[in-house]
C-alpha cells in the first residue's frame, strides 16, 4: 500500500518534469510544424550552461539557471532564423536542420565538457517525509515552477497579442499571413521559447539527477510519447499526456521492473494512438 | 465506374441533398442544422462573407473533415461520413482554391493521374479537347504545372476535377486570384460541363458578376446559416445580404 | 534500346548496373578494408532504399532498423536451425518484416505522416525492448552469435569474399524490387508526395498505396538486416539500435529523395566519410551533423537533386540560350513512361 | 598513404569499381611495429577508449625509450594506431579490418562486451590477436584461439570479493541493478550468482538503457527491503543518480558496486563519506598499491601529461608490455601464431601489477586472461577503508 502511494507520488513529480519539457516540444509543433530533434539537445545545454555559470562564473544557482536559459534561447533564435527559416515549410527538411543540430550540440557539448559527468548538485537538498512515501524539496520546486510555465504559455498564447498572432499562424499559415502577421519575426520568437522551455528543464532536472552529455536521446523519446499521446500542438493535451506517461512510468516500473515497464508504456501509447488516431486531445486545426 | 453514359438527361443519382448537417471545431461552432438541394443537373452558387464556412462546407461534404451531425445524400445514397476517395469514384467530386495540381508533374501526367486514379477512360482526352485549346495547354502538355502561370495552373486544376466525369461537381472558388479577362475561362469550363456530362455543379465565389452570369440559383450563407436563397438578382438585393457584406475584408476563409 | 531505357528508368537502370558491379568487388583486391567498407555501404544502401520507399510518399520512417532486425534475427534463427540455402534465408528475411508491416500499416498509416514518424520511432524502441525481453528466441542482450553460414547449392559461403559475394546478392535483389516498385507506382507515390488531398479527392485510395509501400519498405529493410547479420557472423541487439535509423534517413535524404540514385550515392559518401571520421575520434558525431545541415541547407533535393538540376540548365542552356531558368530546383527525372 | 586511399572510396565504393587503389595493404617501411588499439573515442564510453589507448600509447613510448623494440634482428619503432569503435558491434567489426588493411595483427582493445562480440570474429579471420577488457560472459573462449583477456572478468573475482564483503557487513539478501543491455546483464547476474554462491539471496533488477530518473526503480528496489544494493556495471552517472536517490528514499544499507568504477562520482552524489555511509566495490587493480600507483607517475614522467584517471589505463600499460614482450620473444610480427604462443608461455608479471597468472579456463574455457591481483575497496561507517588487492589468481 506504502508503495502504491509512493509511486503515485513519484509518478506526479515525473509528471511535472515531462510536462515542462514536452510544453515547448508541442508549441514549436502546433506552431512551426517543425518537429525538433534538438529538443532534447536543448536540454543538455540548459544543463550545462547552468553547470558553467555556477561552477566557472560562480554564480548562485537561480541566477545561473536565468542566464543559461536565455543564452540557450539566443541559441535557439538565431538557429530558427538562419537555418529553419528559409525552409520552414518543407517539414523533412526542419527535421533534418534540427536532428543535424542536435549531432552538432551534442559533440559540442562532449568536446567542452568531457565525457565524465561533472558534479553538480541542486542547492535544495532534504525532503519531505511521511509514512511509507517521502518528497524531495527539489521536485516540489520543480512542480510549481512548471505550473507557472504552463500558466505562462498559456496566458501568452491566449491574452497577448503574440500569442494570438502565433496561434493565427498555427490555424493557417497563409490566412495569418494576408491578416498582415509576419512569420519571419515571430517564428524566431516561438523557436527560442521552446527552447527556453527545453532549457529550463534541463537547468531544474539534471542537477537532481545527472548531467551528461548522452541525455537528449532519452528525452527525445519521452518527448515524442507524450506529443503523440496528447495530441500534436495542443499544450493542454501535452500537460495531461505528461502526467500520464510520469504515472503510468512511475506505476509500471515499480510493479513490472525497469525494463518491461518501459515496454508497458510504449505499448500503451501506440495502443492509444490506435483508438485516438490524433491524440488523447488532438485539436483538427493545429499541425500540418 | 463513373465512366458516365455520355446521355443529356441527368439521372436522379445525380442530385446532392444536404440535410441539417452542423460542423464544430471545438467550442466553435461552423455551421448548425445547414439544408439545401442541389437538383441534378442545376448549377447553384453559395456566397457569404468570410468566416461563413464556404470553404468548410466543401471539406465537410467531400469527406475531408468529419461532420458533426446531419446527413449528406447523392441521389437516394447516403453518403455520410464516405472517405474523399469513395466519394469521388461515386462521382462527386471537388476543384481546390490553392495548391490544386500536382506541383512536379507535367500538364500531361497531372491529366493522366486525374483519369487514372477517377477510373475514366483515355477517352477522356477528346472530351477536353476543346478546352486544352482554348486554355492554350495542348502546346504546353509536357511542362511542369509549377511553371505554369497562376492563371492557367488554376485551370489545370479545375480540370483535373473535370476529367474525372464527376455526377456532382464542386468548384471551391475557381475564379480567386484570376484576372478580370482569364475569368471567362471559368464560364467556358462550367458551360462545357453543362453541356457535356451534364453533371450538376455548385460554385463557391466571390465574384458576384460570375455567380450572376452561371447561377440560376443561389443560397447566401453567414455565421453558418442560409442567409437567403432563390435567384441571384433578388437575393442579392435583400438587406440582409448587403448588410452582412458591409465591412467584411475580402479574402479568403 | 531508348524504349527499354525509357521503361525501365534511366535511374533505376543506373543502380541495377551498379548492383551488378558490386559483384566484382572481391576479384578487385584483397584489401580487408575495402571489403569492409564496401559491405557496410551495400548495406547502408538497401536500409537507405527503405527509407526511399516511404519517402516517395513524404513519409519519414524511423522502423527501418526494427524491420532489420525483424529480417536479421528471423534469418538467424533458421540458420541456426539447419535451414542455411542462401535464397531461402533471403526469402525469410524479405518475408517476416514485410508480414508484419502489413497490420502495423494498416494501422499507423491511418495517421498523419507526422505521427507516422513518431510512431516509427518509437516501434524500434519497442522492438529494442522486445528482443531483451525474448532471450529465449532471440539471445536477449548478448544476441544470437556463431551463425553458421549460409550455403549457395551446397557452397559454404563462410570466406569473406564469398560473404561480400551474398550481400552483392541481397543487394541486387533489394534494388530491383525498390525499382520496381517505385517505377510501377511512380504515378500514384508521386501524387501522393505532391498533393495528397488532391490525390484523394481525384480517387485515389492513398492510404492503400501507403501500406503497400510500408510493407515493401519493411521487407527491403529485412534483407539489409539479414546483409548485417552475414556481415557480423552475429545477430546483436546492439546492431539495430533506433539511433541507425537516423542514419538510413540521412542517407537517404543527403542522397537525394528526388531519384533512386539518391540513397545510393548518400550511403556511398556518408558510410565512406564516417569510416573516415572514425580515426578522426570523438568528433565523427559531430562531423555528421554539420554535413548534414550543410546538404539540407545548400542543397536541397540532395547531391542527386542538385547535380540533376544543374545538369538540365546546363543541357537548357546549350539547347537555346536564356531558357532553363523557369525550372523547378527540385527536378525529378521525367522519362515519358 | 592514408590518405591517397581514403580519397579513391568515394568514386570507387560509388561504382564498386576500385581498380584504381588495389593499393597492397600498408606495409611498415624499414622497421616499424604498428601496434593497434580500439575503443569507443567518442560517444558516453569515451573514457574507457580513451585509458585504452593512452595505456597502449605510454607502453609504446617506453618501448621507443628504450631505443625500439627487439624483433629478431633489428629493433623496432612501435606506432600506435587508435580506431574508434564507438561501443558497437559493426564498430569493432570495421575496426578489425581497417586494422588489417593496415597491417596491424596486434590489438589493444577493445572496451565493451559489444564491441568484443563485434571483433572476434573478423579478427580470427583475420589473424589478429585481441586483448579485450569486455565483461562478457564469451569475453574469450576456445574457439576464438587469438583472443586474450586483458582484466579478470566478474566470473573470477566476484565470489572471493563476496566473501570479503562478507566478512565486513552483515549481508543477507542483495538487489543487483543493471542497464537492459549486454553491459548490464552479463555482469550482473554473474554477481547475482557469485552471492549466491555465498548463501545470500539475491535478485536482479534491470532498467532501461538510457534511464535518467530512478526514482522508480529504486521504489521496486526497496519494496524487496533487502540488506544490500549492488549496482554492479550501471554506469557511473547512472549508478551515482541510484545512490542519491536511494539514500534520499532512506534506504540506510551498504552500497556495492561490484562491475565497474566511480566510486568519486557516487561520493559526490550523496554528499560525501557520512552520507555515503556504507560501501564497498571492486576494483580492476588495487589502485591504493603503492607499486600500481606509481605508473600514473611514470605516465606523467614519459608523456609529460597527467595520465587518465581511469584504472582500465593500467591494465591496457600491462597488456600492452606483454604484447610487446611476446612479439619480441617470438622474434617475428609476420607470424601471429608465434606471437601467441609465445604469449602463453610468457609468465604474467608486470612492473606495477606485480605477479599474476593466466586465468580463465575455468570461465571461459581458455586460460587466456590475463589475472593480476584486483582490488576492493570499502567505506565502512563513513570512513574509507583504501583498496586492498584480493588475489584470484589461484583459480
Amino acid at each position: 500500500m506504502n508503495g502504491f502511494i509512493a509511486a503515485g507520488i513519484i509518478g506526479i513529480s515525473l509528471g511535472a518534469q515531462y510536462a515542462l519539457l514536452a510544453l515547448g516540444f508541442t508549441l514549436m509543433f502546433g506552431i512551426l510544424g517543425v518537429i525538433n530533434f534538438a529538443h532534447g539537445a536543448f536540454y543538455v545545454v540548459g544543463g550545462y550552461f547552468t553547470y558553467a555559470a555556477v561552477s566557472w562564473l560562480g554564480l548562485p544557482f537561480p541566477a545561473a539557471v536565468i542566464v543559461a536559459v536565455l543564452l540557450a534561447g539566443a541559441l535557439g533564435y538565431v538557429f530558427e532564423l538562419v537555418v529553419l527559416e528559409p525552409v520552414i515549410q518543407d517539414y523533412l527538411a526542419t527535421l533534418m536542420l534540427t536532428l543535424g543540430f542536435h549531432l552538432i550540440l551534442t559533440t559540442a557539448i562532449l568536446v567542452i565538457f568531457g565525457p565524465e559527468s561533472p558534479h553538480f548538485e541542486f542547492p535544495v537538498s532534504g525532503a519531505i517525509r511521511g509514512e511509507g512515501f517521502y518528497i524531495p524539496y527539489a521536485n516540489l520546486i520543480v512542480l510549481a515552477i512548471s505550473a507557472l510555465a504552463i500558466g505562462a504559455i498559456y496566458l501568452i498564447m491566449h491574452r497577448t497579442d503574440f500569442g494570438r498572432a502565433l496561434r493565427a499562424l498555427a490555424d493557417d499559415r497563409a490566412v495569418a499571413a494576408a491578416q498582415g502577421i509576419h512569420p519571419r519575426r515571430l517564428f524566431p520568437l516561438a523557436f527560442a521559447v521552446a527552447t527556453v522551455l527545453a532549457a529550463l528543464t534541463g537547468a531544474l532536472v539534471t542537477p537532481m539527477l545527472a548531467l551528461a552529455p548522452n541525455l537528449g536521446e532519452s528525452v527525445l523519446t519521452t518527448s515524442f510519447m507524450i506529443v503523440i499521446l496528447g495530441g500534436l500542438g495542443s499544450i493542454g493535451g501535452a500537460t495531461i499526456a505528461a502526467f500520464v506517461v510520469g504515472i503510468v512510468e512511475a506505476y509500471s516500473s515499480v510493479y513490472l521492473g525497469g525494463s518491461q515497464g518501459a515496454l508497458a508504456l510504449f505499448i500503451i501509447v501506440l495502443v492509444i494512438l490506435v483508438v485516438r488516431p490524433r491524440g488523447l486531445f488532438g485539436s483538427e486545426f493545429v499541425g500540418h | 465506374m463513373t465512366a458516365v453514359a455520355e446521355d443529356r438527361f441527368p439521372r436522379a443519382d445525380w442530385e446532392l441533398r444536404i440535410e441539417n448537417i452542423s460542423k464544430n471545431f471545438g467550442g466553435l461552432q461552423l455551421f448548425r442544422d445547414l439544408s439545401f438541394v442541389l437538383d441534378a443537373g442545376n448549377i447553384m452558387g453559395v456566397i457569404g462573407p468570410n468566416g461563413a464556412g464556404k470553404t468548410t462546407l466543401i471539406n465537410v461534404i467531400c469527406g475531408q473533415l468529419p461532420l458533426s451531425s446531419g446527413k449528406i445524400y447523392l441521389g437516394k445514397r447516403d453518403v455520410t461520413g464516405l472517405p474523399p476517395h469513395t466519394l469521388s469514384r461515386l462521382g462527386l467530386v471537388r476543384s481546390f482554391q490553392q495548391t490544386n495540381t500536382f506541383k512536379l508533374a507535367t500538364v500531361r501526367e497531372n491529366l493522366m493521374r486525374a483519369m487514372r486514379f477517377a477510373g475514366s477512360g483515355p477517352d477522356t482526352w477528346n472530351l477536353i479537347d476543346d478546352l486544352l485549346d482554348a486554355y492554350e495547354l495542348k502546346a504546353r502538355l509536357d511542362e511542369v504545372s509549377d511553371s505554369l502561370p497562376y492563371g492557367l495552373q488554376k485551370m489545370l486544376g479545375l480540370l483535373l476535377a473535370y476529367v474525372t466525369k464527376p455526377k456532382v461537381l464542386l468548384l471551391d472558388e475557381p475564379a480567386a486570384g484570376l484576372e478580370q479577362r482569364e475569368r471567362g475561362n471559368v464560364d467556358r469550363l462550367v458551360m462545357h460541363a453543362q453541356e457535356n456530362i451534364g453533371c450538376s455543379i455548385l460554385i463557391i465565389e466571390h465574384d458576384m458578376e460570375l455567380i450572376r452570369r452561371l447561377c440560376p440559383h443561389i443560397i447566401v450563407l453567414d455565421a453558418g446559416n442560409v442567409l437567403a436563397a432563390g435567384a441571384p438578382d433578388e437575393v442579392l438585393s435583400t438587406r440582409s445580404v448587403i448588410d452582412a457584406y458591409v465591412g467584411r475584408s475580402d479574402d479568403d476563409d | 534500346m531508348g524504349a527499354f531505357v525509357a521503361r525501365i528508368g534511366r535511374a533505376e537502370l543506373a543502380c541495377i548496373v551498379l548492383s551488378v558491379l558490386a559483384f566484382s568487388v572481391p576479384f578487385l583486391t584483397h584489401d580487408r578494408l575495402f571489403y569492409s567498407i564496401s559491405n557496410q555501404i551495400m548495406i547502408a544502401v538497401i536500409a537507405a532504399f527503405s527509407v526511399f520507399i516511404m519517402l516517395r510518399m513524404n513519409l519519414i520512417s524511423f522502423a527501418v532498423p526494427a524491420f532489420m532486425a525483424i529480417g536479421g534475427y528471423a534469418a538467424a534463427i533458421a540458420a541456426r536451425n539447419g535451414l542455411t540455402d542462401v535464397f531461402a534465408l533471403m526469402a525469410i528475411a524479405f518475408a517476416f518484416p514485410a508480414l508484419v508491416a502489413l497490420p502495423l500499416g494498416a494501422l499507423v498509416l491511418r495517421l498523419r505522416g507526422v505521427y507516422f514518424v513518431l510512431v516509427t520511432y518509437i516501434l524500434s524502441e519497442i522492438l529494442q525492448l522486445f528482443l531483451f525481453e525474448t532471450p529465449g528466441l532471440t539471445g536477449g542482450s548478448n544476441g544470437i552469435a556463431g551463425i553458421p553460414a549460409a550455403t549457395f547449392f551446397g557452397i559454404s559461403l563462410g570466406r569473406y569474399e564469398y560473404v561480400l559475394l551474398t550481400t552483392a546478392g541481397i543487394l541486387l535483389l533489394a534494388t530491383v524490387i525498390t525499382a520496381a516498385t517505385t517505377r510501377y507506382y511512380g504515378q500514384q507515390f508521386s501524387a501522393i508526395e505532391e498533393n495528397e488531398v488532391l490525390a484523394q479527392s481525384l480517387g485515389l485510395v492513398v492510404w492503400r498505396y501507403k501500406v503497400i509501400g510500408f510493407v515493401i519498405a519493411g521487407g527491403v529493410a529485412g534483407l539489409g538486416g539479414y546483409a548485417l547479420v552475414t556481415m557480423l557472423l552475429t545477430a546483436h541487439p546492439s546492431s539495430f539500435s533506433s539511433f541507425s535509423g537516423v542514419s538510413y534517413i540521412t542517407y537517404a535524404i543527403v542522397g537525394g529523395r528526388t531519384s533512386i540514385l539518391g540513397p545510393v550515392v548518400g550511403s556511398t559518401i556518408l558510410v565512406w566519410a564516417s569510416n573516415l571520421f572514425s580515426s578522426q575520434a570523438q568528433y565523427s558525431q559531430g562531423l555528421f551533423g554539420v554535413l548534414i545541415v550543410f546538404v539540407i541547407f545548400a542543397a536541397k533535393g540532395g547531391i542527386v537533386g542538385t547535380a540533376e538540376y544543374w545538369l538540365k540548365r546546363w543541357l537548357r542552356k546549350r539547347s537555346d540560350p536564356g531558357a532553363g531558368d523557369d525550372l523547378a530546383p527540385v527536378g525529378r527525372s521525367k522519362d515519358a513512361a | 598513404m592514408r590518405n591517397k586511399y581514403y580519397l579513391a572510396f568515394p568514386v570507387a565504393a560509388a561504382i564498386a569499381v576500385l581498380s584504381l587503389s588495389v593499393a597492397s595493404p600498408a606495409r611498415a617501411a624499414d622497421c616499424e611495429l604498428k601496434m593497434g588499439v580500439m575503443g569507443p573515442l567518442s560517444g558516453g564510453a569515451a573514457a574507457w577508449g580513451d585509458a585504452m589507448r593512452l595505456g597502449a600509447e605510454f607502453a609504446a613510448a617506453e618501448a621507443n625509450q628504450k631505443g625500439g623494440l627487439k624483433i629478431g634482428a633489428d629493433t623496432c619503432h612501435v606506432t600506435v594506431l587508435p580506431y574508434d569503435s564507438k561501443y558497437t558491434v559493426e564498430g569493432a567489426a570495421a575496426g578489425g579490418n581497417y586494422f588489417a588493411s593496415q597491417g596491424v595483427n596486434f590489438i589493444i582493445g577493445p572496451v565493451g562486451s559489444p564491441e568484443a562480440t563485434g571483433v572476434k570474429p573478423v579478427a580470427e579471420r583475420n589473424g589478429q590477436i585481441t586483448f579485450n577488457s569486455a565483461y562478457a560472459k564469451d569475453a574469450i573462449g576456445p574457439q576464438w584461439p587469438l583472443a586474450f583477456h586483458q582484466v579478470v572478468g566478474p566470473g573470477t573475482w566476484a565470489s572471493p570479493v563476496v566473501a570479503e564483503a562478507k566478512k565486513h557487513f552483515d549481508i543477507k539478501s542483495v538487489v543487483v541493478v543493471a542497464p537492459n543491455d549486454q553491459g548490464g546483464t552479463d555482469i550482473a547476474s554473474v554477481d547475482a550468482d557469485a552471492y549466491r554462491a555465498q548463501g545470500i539471496e539475491a535478485s536482479e533488477e534491470y532498467y532501461q538503457r538510457g534511464t535518467t530518473n530512478f526514482a522508480p526503480i529504486v521504489a521496486r528496489m526497496l519494496s524487496k527491503n533487502p540488506d544490500v544494493i549492488d549496482t554492479a556495471s550501471s554506469p557511473p552517472a547512472d549508478a551515482a543518480t541510484m545512490a542519491k536517490q536511494l539514500r534520499q528514499a532512506g534506504f540506510t544499507g551498504p552500497l556495492a558496486r561490484l562491475g565497474g568504477p566511480g566510486t568519486a562520482q557516487i561520493l559526490n552524489a550523496v554528499g560525501g563519506m557520512k552520507n555515503l555511509g556504507n560501501f564497498y566495490w571492486a576494483e580492476i587493480v588495487p589502485i591504493d598499491d603503492p607499486k600500481v600507483k606509481s605508473l600514473w607517475d611514470d605516465y606523467k614522467k614519459v608523456m609529460g601529461k597527467a595520465a587518465p584517471n581511469n584504472s582500465l589505463f593500467a591494465t591496457s600499460v600491462a597488456a600492452s608490455r606483454l604484447v610487446l614482450k611476446a612479439i619480441s620473444k617470438a622474434g617475428t610480427q609476420k607470424d601471429v601464431n608465434a606471437v601467441r604462443d609465445a604469449l602463453r608461455s610468457l609468465p604474467v608479471v608486470d612492473p606495477n601489477l606485480g605477479k599474476g597468472a593466466w586465468t580463465g579456463k575455468e570461465t571461459y574455457g581458455i586460460a587466456q586472461e590475463m589475472g593480476f591481483p584486483v582490488g576492493m575497496g570499502m567505506i565502512k561507517d563513513g570512513k574509507n577503508l583504501g583498496v586492498r588487492a584480493i588475489d584470484v589468481t589461484t583459480k
